[in-house]
């Protein structure tokens, strides 16, 4: 059996399998299933300073091959996830990644402050977040504003620090180039695509909220193509993520480029999907004779 | 309580009614262990642009035999392209279960009454408290709402039940159809209040109301059964991606905040929703 | 029955639904299913002056509930199409929408002024090209190229003319305000997305191009989401198209603010498709008692 | 030559050799107008995230009763899904078949002698042919590989034909096995060199050389043809969108430029297309 492990900037996986922010809790839910800790890492929902509410309710919304969710980063706040979660995570012996949110550029170094002291591995800034401190408009769509938090999140940790991508922008590379220039560790991408849902007969979104983010098997493509355009602009390691549901998927994204992937949106369709991806890339890894799974990071020839 | 993701053969699949079907499957792990008022979340076989699992109550199971039954009525895409599987066919026979999901119906320690009110296919998540209501001897009655006398599937059953349930005597269901065709002509509320005020006016009021159909309804009965003071549980349905507990799609809005349907529910006291 | 007829920006159709773009070759080849000259218009494949190779093989690959093309824009050139797509098109009494590519600003307006003799009844111009005048970028991911190509296109023709927008933007209306200020009578979307797609076992992409465009189903979220967001940002009208497959689909997209519709990828699905997708409008309108299609544009209630 | 887009019931699928189906199909339409060589583009059932349909060859068709034949490999996911499709099952039984599409094989008129070259599934287009030519008195000899023995699944059909077929003579097909279990051991190439050399050696040349196959099987045979004087057709499989000639995905570079192997093939001559 090959060498699974992977180090994904300064965080030690023992294989490069971790779940997407907002998809896994903070992997309780799927104890049930398998041994949580048997994965790369467990990376918690979104987490914020006080605790949101989130969004109205229908908040989901199924589409070819995909779906639409509108949660809106409900979180019960920081302290919340210190004092139930990450002692949780700890106990089993996972390997942790702290999902941030903020509501401003303040809100996610206190965030992070509020960790420091917690067990936890990595940090996940996700800065996909619409309504923040960058003038209505999601600041990860501007280099400005993603310099601007990657620079003071990386102020207040020494921790590795994973910088989360949204897709929804005209030259990805450009905003990967200013977090890593930022001081960004690796690069995590992607978050999910803009998108909507109507129902035709009622004349009206699906969403509550009308709009929603696009995750699933569908936007694989966007998020494959997304990943190898920054493999080739920066060079930090990069978290892929995007549509992956078996161990052949999560192949493709580190031939690619991706160092490490994560599955999101088919712990859904499967509760065990995450672990048979591990399982998966071991299977390739044998049936392929590659003895050490970073052999395949960015080995995709033409 | 663990919850199982369980490969499961369709065993039957038949029409029963208006838009309304009953499935078999076999589930030995999750016929072992649910309770009433507990779901499983499935997979819809040979469907895989839809990739979201569909949440399903389960009618009554047969633990000898390792099966479920799901009383379902096609109202979409998943639903009816369900409706057209043949349980011998080579493929889309095989679905996986996540179950037994949830928190269901908790009648109260020592209840001595208990009145069950069911609205469409509302009718199948109430059967197995039926029974172990039956079982364990408590007194109930039954209302049971359809749009006709065809929709109501579930009624030989109740009928058998009841009949056969010693503390029930002589209390059959109660039975009301949107067009008159069986029973009571018009929404089952009607029979509800009835119940209620009966019950009372015979010093015998219900301590227990568990209800599950359309909303309206839920929310007009919870209110009656608040009237009268009685502790009401409501079964709410919402759409649901994970259907464990972790991806907050499910959400109910409570006194208590937002509490996820799938693992805090789907059975609420109905005190506790904000409607 | 309904009035189906709608009004493109000065283009009349006597229905809301088109074909997309490179999906229907200029008609003839479905015309053994059914009449083309039944749909609002047909528009053909972009065209450019002289007639280009297009990309490598394979050109085409496919993903959930979508596909991968980097058929590279290939075509005989101008004359080609005047000579034997145009006059056949005009014998079956089919409406004419063409679609234009260039190389370079210059040649955008070579393709039209070629074609002002001809029967045409409005032009689509594909301003997501890449390789143009644009210094390597795509022209319709920045306002002042995208200002530029369609103001000296509005100068070429006194006839409707439809810009085609690129999804591949952080922001679409600010493209959709630029084209509608440089002359566009109206405005289509969405063109692909960019994607990727690999073969695991093979380590090599799918494309000999590497990537290429998404289209089908899996797009449907994002166009319907960019449509919304354009009828909100400018007046002119909106020809909606991604992942079309049913009538339903399309009032989908006229709900959001399409005044007419395409179907692209659908039509390899079935070869009926763009004619199913006026007769599920019409069953639509039947059903719902709209007496005028017209009445769906933009009327989804919140 | 009109494309019909037909919906077609599968009434057989099996599997005859590793790897390898027949399914039967029925299109009465297309069974009735399919000419050797072309094909038909098939949806797959109950496989909706797949959105493109699938190129298949005919391999044998009956008009009176409205079928057609079909031999496959699996190769992929839609192949394989196909491969698990019972007839006789309630979902996932109907297809959609485009068709007859592409120009066939064009035999030269008065065509003295005829050889056809089939490597594994590629002997499938080419049994119509056989029949043709045998139903037009034309003589030919018939040259097959397959990597195994159970992989020569055509076998049967082509030694009845060529039995029967009174142009023929004693000229019984060759076979070659890529692991020597049957016939000649190694490619077909050798058997192929030997065919042209010994007709031409008999004073009796091949005037059509038809090769359908993996494109080097059919690269290497284009280049024996020509050095033999040979015209020689071969049939492209190139991946495919729409099936009907307007994408433009199918190309294939011929010294006329880049031609679509749907509609201005799959069957090319040999001659023109740049390897
Ligand atoms: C805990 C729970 C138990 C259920 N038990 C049963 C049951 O025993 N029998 C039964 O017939 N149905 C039951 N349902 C409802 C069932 O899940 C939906 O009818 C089914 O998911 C619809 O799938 P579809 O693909 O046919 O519809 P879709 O095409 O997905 O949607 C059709 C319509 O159904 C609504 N809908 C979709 N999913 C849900 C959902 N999860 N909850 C409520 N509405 C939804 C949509 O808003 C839409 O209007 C239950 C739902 C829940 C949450
Ligand atoms: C004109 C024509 C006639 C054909 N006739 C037959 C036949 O009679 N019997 C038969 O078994 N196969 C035939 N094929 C090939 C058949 O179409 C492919 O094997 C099939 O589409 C693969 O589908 P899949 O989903 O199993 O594979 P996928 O998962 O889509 O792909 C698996 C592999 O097959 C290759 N492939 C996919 N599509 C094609 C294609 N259209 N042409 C060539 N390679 C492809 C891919 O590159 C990939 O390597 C024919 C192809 C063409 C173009
Ligand atoms: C229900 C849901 C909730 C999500 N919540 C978060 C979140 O809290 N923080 C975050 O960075 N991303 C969140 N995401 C995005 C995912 O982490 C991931 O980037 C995206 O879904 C793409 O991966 P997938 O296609 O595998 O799901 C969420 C996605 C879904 C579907
Ligand atoms: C094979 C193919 C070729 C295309 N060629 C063109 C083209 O020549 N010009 C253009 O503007 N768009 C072209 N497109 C984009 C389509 O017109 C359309 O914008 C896109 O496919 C989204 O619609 P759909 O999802 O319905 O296919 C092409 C798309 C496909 C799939
Ligand atoms: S369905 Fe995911 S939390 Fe309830
Ligand atoms: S497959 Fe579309 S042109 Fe050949």
């Amino acid at each position: 059996m090959g060498n699974l492990a992977v180090n994904l900037g300064g965080l030690a996986m023992k294989n490069p399998v971790t779940v997407a922010s907002g998809t896994f809790a903070a992997g309780r839910e799927y104890h049930d299933f398998f041994d949580v800790s048997q994965l790369g890492a467990v990376t918690t929902k979104g987490v914020s300073l006080h605790g949101w509410e989130g969004n109205a309710s229908p908040r989901i919304a199924e589409t070819p091959s995909g779906m639409l969710n509108s949660i809106g980063l409900q979180n019960p706040g920081v302290e919340h996830l210190k004092e139930c979660d990450l002692p949780w995570l700890a106990d089993v012996g996972a390997t942790t990644i702290v999902n941030v949110s903020g509501h401003s550029f303040d809100e996610y170094v206190q965030v992070i402050e509020a960790l420091e002291e917690a067990p936890v591995d990595a940090y996940e800034v996700n800065i996909s977040c619409p309504n923040v401190d960058a003038g209505g408009m999601t600041i990860g769509c501007k280099t400005a504003s993603v310099e601007e938090v990657v620079r003071r999140c990386r102020e207040a940790t020494a921790r590795p620090l994973i910088v989360k991508l949204t897709p929804n922008v005209t030259d990805i590379t450009e905003i990967a180039r200013a977090a890593e220039s930022a001081g960004a560790d690796a690069i995590s991408l992607i978050n999910t695509l803009l998108g909507m849902a109507i129902d035709a007969r009622r004349r009206r979104p699906v969403l509550a909220r009308g709009v929603g983010g696009l995750s699933g098997p569908a936007v694989k493509p966007v998020a494959l193509r997304m990943v190898w355009e920054c493999h080739n602009a920066v060079s930090v390691p990069l978290l892929g993520m995007g549509g992956i549901c078996t161990g052949e998927d999560a192949v493709e994204f580190m031939l690619a480029g991706a160092t490490a992937v994560a599955v999101g949106t088919a712990n859904f369709m499967n509760p065990c999907a995450a672990i048979e991806v591990v399982r998966g890339i071991e299977a390739y890894c044998d049936e392929q004779r590659v003895d050490n799974v970073t052999e395949l990071i960015g080995a995709l020839t033409w | 309580m663990t919850l199982v993701n369980e490969r499961a053969r369709l065993l039957a699949n038949r029409q029963v009614g208006p838009n309304l079907f009953i499935m078999t499957l076999s589930s030995p792990r999750i016929a072992a262990t649910i309770e009433p008022g507990q779901f499983v979340h499935m997979t819809i076989p040979a469907f895989e642009a839809h990739i979201l699992r569909r949440p399903f109550s389960v009618y009554a199971r047969d633990v000898e035999a390792g099966t479920v039954e799901v009383l379902y009525q096609t109202v979409g895409a998943g639903t009816a392209h369900l409706a057209t599987l043949l349980p011998e066919t080579g493929a889309g026979f095989e679905s996986e279960l996540i179950g037994p999901v949830g928190r269901g119906w908790r009648v109260p320690q020592g209840c001595a009454r208990a009145l069950l009110v069911g609205g469409g296919v509302g009718a199948a998540p109430l059967f197995m408290l039926a029974e172990s209501l039956a079982c364990a001897n408590v007194p109930f009655e039954v209302v049971l709402g359809a749009q006709t006398q065809a929709a109501h599937v579930c009624r030989d059953r109740y009928d058998a039940l009841v009949a056969q349930a010693q503390a029930c005597a002589d209390a059959a269901p109660r039975y009301a159809t949107d067009d008159g065709s069986f029973g009571r002509a018009g929404f089952c509320t009607g029979l509800v209040e009835e119940a209620l005020a009966e019950a009372e006016a015979a010093g015998r009021p219900y301590e227990y109301v568990a209800v599950c159909g359309p909303e309206p309804l839920m929310k007009i009965v919870s209110a009656m059964a608040a009237d009268h003071g009685v502790f009401c549980e409501v079964s709410l349905e919402r759409r649901m991606a994970c259907g464990v507990g972790a991806c907050l799609s499910c959400v109910v809005d409570t006194v208590d905040g937002k509490k996820r349907s799938c693992v805090d529910g789907p059975v609420f006291e109905a005190e506790k929703v904000v409607w």
